[in-house]
């Protein structure tokens, strides 16, 4: 499939209508909404899914030596893309030094719904991919957060960085839970897979969509907000830095050797920008930060632009790259 | 009935700092303290509510502790030394309670 | 299946039995409940998952011409049913002029769940409907409510009634919803339907299950609390008015040529009740009327009466006038 | 530490109403308000509970507002319009505050 | 606006006991009270949230009652009888109300 | 299987490593957590399953005389094991009467997740059992609670019983959704079963695995914070206990000529410790007992010990004696 119709299908895929629904009942001003533990509760029931599976993966095909490599890989990444978006930030906005290395810090971590919406498609087009990817995404999460602090600390300014907060930081509930779904899955295997797949497999795209029409609705809802938080700088960046971080996946996933299923989703990870984890580290380390610009910026511009176009380009360049 | 004098501290703070806040406040001798959730509000920054959220940034939620009036001085301390550099909105009421002791 | 028989087998499917089972848990006092956000949960996939079927459905069988005239006739009925209803309550009960009118405004409005118990009905029946219906649905929600304003604003009394309030009504969460996914199922088809039809149609029986067990505690709980809130006259209401308006339900739905199923699914419509939607604009708009005349009533009176009796009641007649 | 006088004004109204209520309370120049969700509660109109309820008309919510004492006449004025015709319950309590400036 | 005196009295009680101090409040002849959530909080029982707790045993409620002062000695019999052998905590402060007809 | 293969193969099943990770997770003071209207959810879930499936057995194998017999053996179990518990509770533990009196009610009375693993160990093993064995679970929650109140009565200590308490008791949610869905399953049986037999029966592994990771969650942070309240004594009751109560069920389940599979259900039922409605009981009527001793002994250290080492236990056990 070439790009523009993968492009096409992918936007006419029931998730992404749902994100559309759910952003425009919000821009609409609908008093449409999902419950807080509603939306918790789904997000879980992804991560645990999406990590299980993971494992079971692994458990089946077994693991070359390129894990380690794709775990360093993923730990290099999650600490570099903060720099690269921290530069490009300085030059296409005005963001104060705070709110751009908090911004940076969103967009080196990853975003594991998009991860989520990039397995859908490679698994509708029959791609195979590393197990092991879900735990790259895991280590993704927390490094991130450490260059933007870094990136503070060094303009002189001061970050509120404790030992309780690194605890709190690595023992984040979504990386305990993608890492231990991963290695139950791991453990248990094709027979655990089996024992569990009405639960985690077949109803998971469906699933998907209820969460993603929140999302749309909670970015639509921000949008709505911050009206005038973000100038066209900003926006730009939101939509320029996740191909910049999809490029150096892909020179990551390449050196590696990864399938072409692994390099886009490394891609994928590379391109995302986190809206759970690190807006909430943010909020303790970096209070003066302003939390509607990185939201803004994370859901509600890069976190579309990954959904609807950012996928089929990073599957198109990955098939490409690898000459899968 | 036999009441006592006491004061009532309400901390409205973000939930990421909540562990903070009551870590704090139990260093600065508070015996007790209850947690309630917080729906949405609006201040400077804007106005949001907790509805679909996942991650705990956006969301408040208000800390509410009894104590002798002796005490007040090293509560409001402690908690303004969470809340001085985080979004948090911290009020104190006269109040009255029973069973004294237990404060 | 004759009327009995159908109305047996009705009565005795576990969506019934776990209402009934809910209603005796409340009146027995059990401190059995579904926690708030579950439930609104619960009601949130029922919308999706009916209005993507039904889309999905009109993109399977094609769109005639009497899209149109259904949701004209919709348009119709949701106006017209309040008038006909306030009448009657007139005539049977002493309820005062503004709970009157209230109450006239559910019954022209519509209960989603009383109609997915009518398709799960049909379904089981093999007999087949119009896809279209759920947008039918969508159409009857808000239209009564301006009929009830009216009623109350010719009688001299004022509504509330603000341009806020108009926004609120039409942009209500379960309509855009219900709309919202009806299109994503007609644009995704098919092919949309298979990728998430493990979520929204095979356990879809079973949570309608669990919503009917939670519905029967609500409304098992408000019929305890408004003892002596309602006359013998308008409880009589509660199960006179819904043959009524399936009867201009049936009108409606043979002047269309609908198909059986199509007939008795407009039926029911005509003949269900507000408990979601109405109730919220009353609040707003009349709060002088007594919310529980009109809950109680809705849901403790009409939503047993149609899912136990009403239902199979108006499939024998829908099959008789159709032909079927 | 120092406190500022402050009145704390808590509303408890119909969740249908939570956003005309708070409209109307932005246009009276409040800075601020917190939204607390209310589980249960009985009044004239008899007792009431969440639980299991998917319709906002049966519940309440309870909204806090911390202001500056000469400004309470315009924020009652402006929560009173809202609330008369409707369910709902008005209570002021004197209160201090730190940061008198947020108010 | 024209405001009257009341009382606010808030309980910090058990979940399984709230309906039994509702019930108590109803007989001292209490018109109306709110139930609020209680997310967790800390006392001389130690520390405790209601996440992922599918028991009320671990958890507490908020209730609060706005009264007439001349009924509050009545109230504060009523709930103590229910508070005292059981973990809670009661707060009283003076406060105002619009439409006194209502309590 | 032999009992070290069965108890190996259901340590690395998904639901004990969902419930090991929840437990790592909050003794790491992760901040992973489950919403409570999530977990109350899923348990509502579990109840209705359990319960439907129940019943659907009953209709599907018919009923023998052993019903009558089965249930008067748990009524009379649940009565008993409080005596015993608190008798070797004084001979283990420095505990007070009150606090070992309420901790014994919690060990007639019943766990249900502990039943519910028990039965997936029992399917995967393709050992059938009667259906019935959920109406005894049911029938086994609340009289260990009146005999754990005699017990304090008896030292001429007070507790708090009043008819809304043996209302509360009798009616509480779990009893009466259990016996409910029973009734609901044995009603519509083959048929009820196969309409939302892909919500109740094909994901209910799944579902499990999440409600123990909660369960996992929830039974750390109590471990943690509850560091001191339990001696030595008391936690080698919470391991000996589950055992002896085991072998009652056993001596009944054996005296009733029951199936391998319903007596190893059995003596599960009279190992397993309650941790919601005894709970909600004791702190009503016993309200000094400190709630920390026996919701840790409880969901601490008993149901961890059923959940890995017991269940295996009982499954060797019973397929010895019943030579099954
Ligand atoms: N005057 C106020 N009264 C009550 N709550 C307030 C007030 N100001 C702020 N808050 C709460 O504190 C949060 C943060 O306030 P701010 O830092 O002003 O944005 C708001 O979203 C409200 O929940
Ligand atoms: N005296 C009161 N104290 C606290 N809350 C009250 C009081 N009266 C009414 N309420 C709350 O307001 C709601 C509506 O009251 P009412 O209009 O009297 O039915 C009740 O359900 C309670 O939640
Ligand atoms: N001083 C206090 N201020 C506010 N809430 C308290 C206070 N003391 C106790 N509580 C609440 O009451 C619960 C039980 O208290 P205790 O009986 O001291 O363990 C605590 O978990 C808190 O939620
Ligand atoms: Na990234
Ligand atoms: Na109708
Ligand atoms: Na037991």
């Amino acid at each position: 499939m070439g790009l523009f119709e993968l492009a096409a299908s992918n936007l006419i895929s029931p998730i992404i209508l749902s994100f559309a629904l759910g952003l425009a009942a919000a821009l609409a001003r609908s008093d449409l909404s999902v419950p807080e533990a509603a939306a918790k509760a789904i997000s879980l029931y992804l991560l645990f899914a999406i990590g299980f599976k993971g494992g079971a993966g692994v458990a089946a095909h077994g693991l070359d030596g390129t894990l380690i490599g794709a775990l360093a890989a993923g730990l290099v990444l999650s600490f570099a893309v903060p720099f690269v978006a921290f530069g490009l930030l300085r030059v296409l906005s005005k963001l104060s030094t705070i709110d751009a290395a908090a911004v940076a810090g969103h967009y080196g971590s990853i975003s594991i719904v998009t991860f989520v919406a990039a397995t859908s498609v490679l698994q509708s087009q029959a791609i195979a991919s590393e197990g092991y990817m879900v735990a790259v995404a895991a280590v993704m999460e927390a490094p991130a957060i450490l260059s933007a602090l870094w990136i503070v600390a060094r303009t002189g300014k001061a970050a509120e960085m404790d030992a309780g907060l690194v605890r709190e930081i690595l023992l984040n509930g979504s990386i305990v839970l993608l890492i231990g779904s991963f290695v139950i899955g791991w453990i248990t295997g094709e027979e655990g897979l089996a024992q569990i797949s009405s639960f985690i497999v077949a109803p998971f795209q469906g699933v998907l969509c209820l969460f993603l029409l929140d999302m749309g609705l909670v970015a639509g809802r921000g949008l709505r907000q911050s009206r005038g938080a973000l100038g066209v700088g900003a926006v730009a960046f939101g939509c320029l830095m996740p191909p910049i971080g999809a490029a150096m996946g892909l020179a990551a996933g390449l050196l590696l050797g990864l399938s072409t299923g692994g390099v886009m989703l490394l891609m994928t990870l590379s391109a995302s920008a986190s809206y759970i984890a690190v807006p909430a580290a943010m909020r303790v380390a970096l209070p003066e930060a302003n939390p509607s610009v990185y939201l803004t910026l994370s859901l509600g511009v890069t976190f579309p632009f990954n959904l609807t176009l950012g996928i089929p380009l990073y599957l198109s360049a990955a098939t490409l790259a690898t000459g899968g | 009935m036999e009441t006592h004098k006491a004061k009532r501290v309400e901390i409205i703070i973000e939930r990421p700092m909540v562990r903070r806040l009551t870590d704090a406040l139990t260093k600065a001798g508070v015996t007790g303290y209850t947690i309630l959730p917080v729906f949405g509000g609006s201040g400077q920054s804007g106005a949001w509510t907790r509805e679909g959220q996942v991650s705990p940034a956006g969301g408040m939620a208000a800390v509410v502790c009894l104590i002798r009036p002796d005490r007040l001085d090293g509560l409001l301390d402690a908690a303004f030394a969470v809340v001085e550099t985080h979004i948090g909105v911290v009020s104190i009421t006269d109040a009255e309670v029973l069973r004294a002791d237990r404060f």
